[in-house]
């Protein structure tokens, strides 16, 4: 079947994006075709590639990257949720007069109607909230 | 028939809202904290729907409530989770 | 009305409180969005989302807009159901004459219909 | 005496566990979300604490919950709730 | 025991169950850096807080390291003051023989004074 | 009297922050004195120097660091609970071989023994949560 998944909070402050990880991966691995990651809410935060966890925990930005870059699945964040918590990619920091950004592909901003449209597009749209 | 995911301990009103929401056939995953549902203490909450609970092993094994959860709650694994969202026709997640 | 025409597209569920925090804000986004794409949107005030229903509403004292004018411009997208759950109006003690927009209440009994007769379910 | 905030609905468990908190002299002052709990449907969760409730009129103002707010709730604004501070030793914050 | 020493410095209030969210983590390092700055510290678990102190936790299937092994060095940080709600054992209908450490269970009756005898009290 | 403050969220996700400025900003202008503000768990977002909320809101990253400023207010972020979030300064984006950074002053990065500190050294502390 075609999923997509809707991911609303960031890694370390609950335990979602663990959760929607690891369901991605076993989608993946059990044949299914997962046509998008959508970040929204405090979501976006998965998408911060400054992000600097401990050795001894699970990186989570960088294993959706991986998840995204090897299966194809796209990364898509709310880019209105992402500007007001200070995730850019380099074309919004050069847009908003920023120096440096936050985000850098695979993730992609994008708008909320990649929401609606994958949610009703795909077979199963499953959410993961904080 | 839909599934319905909850990650909130059954204290929380969101049980209330899922309960609430749940069709006669509907089935109810017990992920993150709301596996603490799955304590015996906890069976009255989930009364209206009972045979159609389930909770995910990994997040009761991380808990140390494996071997706590009452026997009405069925466990099931990523796989399994994967499996329900499968045969039910859509899921919505209460959180 | 809601039953003698097909079963919008999207049931945006709306659980909580304007100001508070952004959730009610993004659950309305989505729905504005969605309509804006031409899609059929029902939106579901339970619990406390209920008040992001009331009158009088105002900025908040740094200039927060809150989501007040949003909801004023739903008829403008042609969002025009608006369902709440009646226990939660109950629990409130609230009354439909004390809410800025017509609302179509809706009994306990009726949310597993709802869920079920729309291709996507979004809950904030 | 001390304060006790609260900011969740008075439908979240976190309200149990301030009244809990709360020694017989001791104050709650309800902001954000938890204006609502000055409606007067929710007075009877507030019983063991009447008149020791304060709500900050800021938040039942841009909620629109001013006029519906129950007359045994104190309404206090920003400034109110500094020297709320200043009176009680203490302040310990719920959410 | 409690009643008979000076009351600590600091007490924090765990509230939040291990693994679903970084509450417990971070409310524990507070403790700990108190205590390793010669703080006396006093720890009371509420609600599903309490089920941090469960037996047979492991680690979480993405390897998330949970709490429970910062617990077990709470006491060579000399944090050995550890305050169960006897009314949240009740509802997780818990027994203290469960539990990986040795607590003394309170009842609401004495959760004020508990408040009241702290310098500090910080809640998570 | 002498104050500190504690914020836990993020702005934008609740209104945690604005009610900490607003209340900060009512100390002083009651004369009090402000030790500092801590930001722990999600309130290290309010140091996200990419923040770029909508012009209509109120943009509280701005707003922190101003107060900071005018009134000599530590603005202390912990360390720990920010790397994992991805708000680094030069510092230690440099240590983590991070190109960029997401943290400048006047916050600084600093851990969690200031924070018991300032709640043993202050007469009051007062905790804003999500």
């Amino acid at each position: 079947m075609r999923y997509a998944i809707l991911l609303l909070d960031a890694p370390y402050t609950s335990q979602a994006a663990h959760s929607a990880l690891r369901f991605t991966r076993a989608l993946l691995a059990g044949g299914h075709v997962v046509d998008g990651v959508f970040f929204y809410h405090d979501g976006v935060h998965n998408a911060a590639r400054l992000a600097a966890p401990p050795q001894d925990e699970p990186h989570l930005v960088d294993a959706w990257a991986e998840l995204g870059r090897e299966h194809a699945v796209p990364l898509q964040v709310c880019i209105a949720a992402a500007l007001r918590r200070g995730l850019l990619d380099e074309k919004e920091a050069a847009r908003h007069g920023k120096q440096g950004f936050s985000v850098e592909p695979p993730f992609e901003l994008t708008g909320l109607g990649q929401l609606v449209d994958l949610g009703l597009r795909c077979d199963r749209l499953i959410t993961f909230g904080p | 028939m839909l599934l319905h995911t909850l990650n909130r301990s059954p204290r929380s009103p969101v049980l209330d809202q899922v309960l609430a929401a749940m069709g006669p056939e509907d089935r109810l995953l017990l992920i993150e904290d709301a596996v603490i549902g799955a304590l015996p203490a906890h069976q009255g909450r989930f009364e209206s729907v009972t045979g159609r609970v389930y909770a995910l092993h990994e997040d009761l094994a991380s808990r140390g409530l494996l071997a706590l959860c009452d026997e009405a709650v069925r466990v099931v694994d990523i796989a399994g989770f994967v499996a329900l969202t499968e045969e039910c026709e859509r899921t919505v997640s209460w959180y | 009305m809601q039953d003698e025409t097909p079963p919008a597209d999207l049931l945006v569920i709306l659980r909580h409180a304007p100001h508070g925090s952004s959730w009610l804000k993004e659950g309305l986004d989505v729905a504005l969005v969605a309509a804006a794409f031409d899609r059929r949107v029902t939106l579901l005030f339970m619990g406390e989302g209920i008040t992001a229903l009331l009158e009088g509403q105002q900025a908040g004292p740094l200039g927060q807009k809150g989501t007040a004018a949003t909801l004023a411009m739903l008829e403008m997208y042609d969002i025009d159901s608006l369902l709440v759950e009646e226990r939660g109006m109950d629990e409130l003690g609230l009354t439909s004459e004390q809410l800025m927009l017509p609302v179509r209440r809706v009994a306990d009994a009726e949310i597993p219909g709802l869920l079920a007769d729309h291709a996507l379910v979004l809950n904030f």
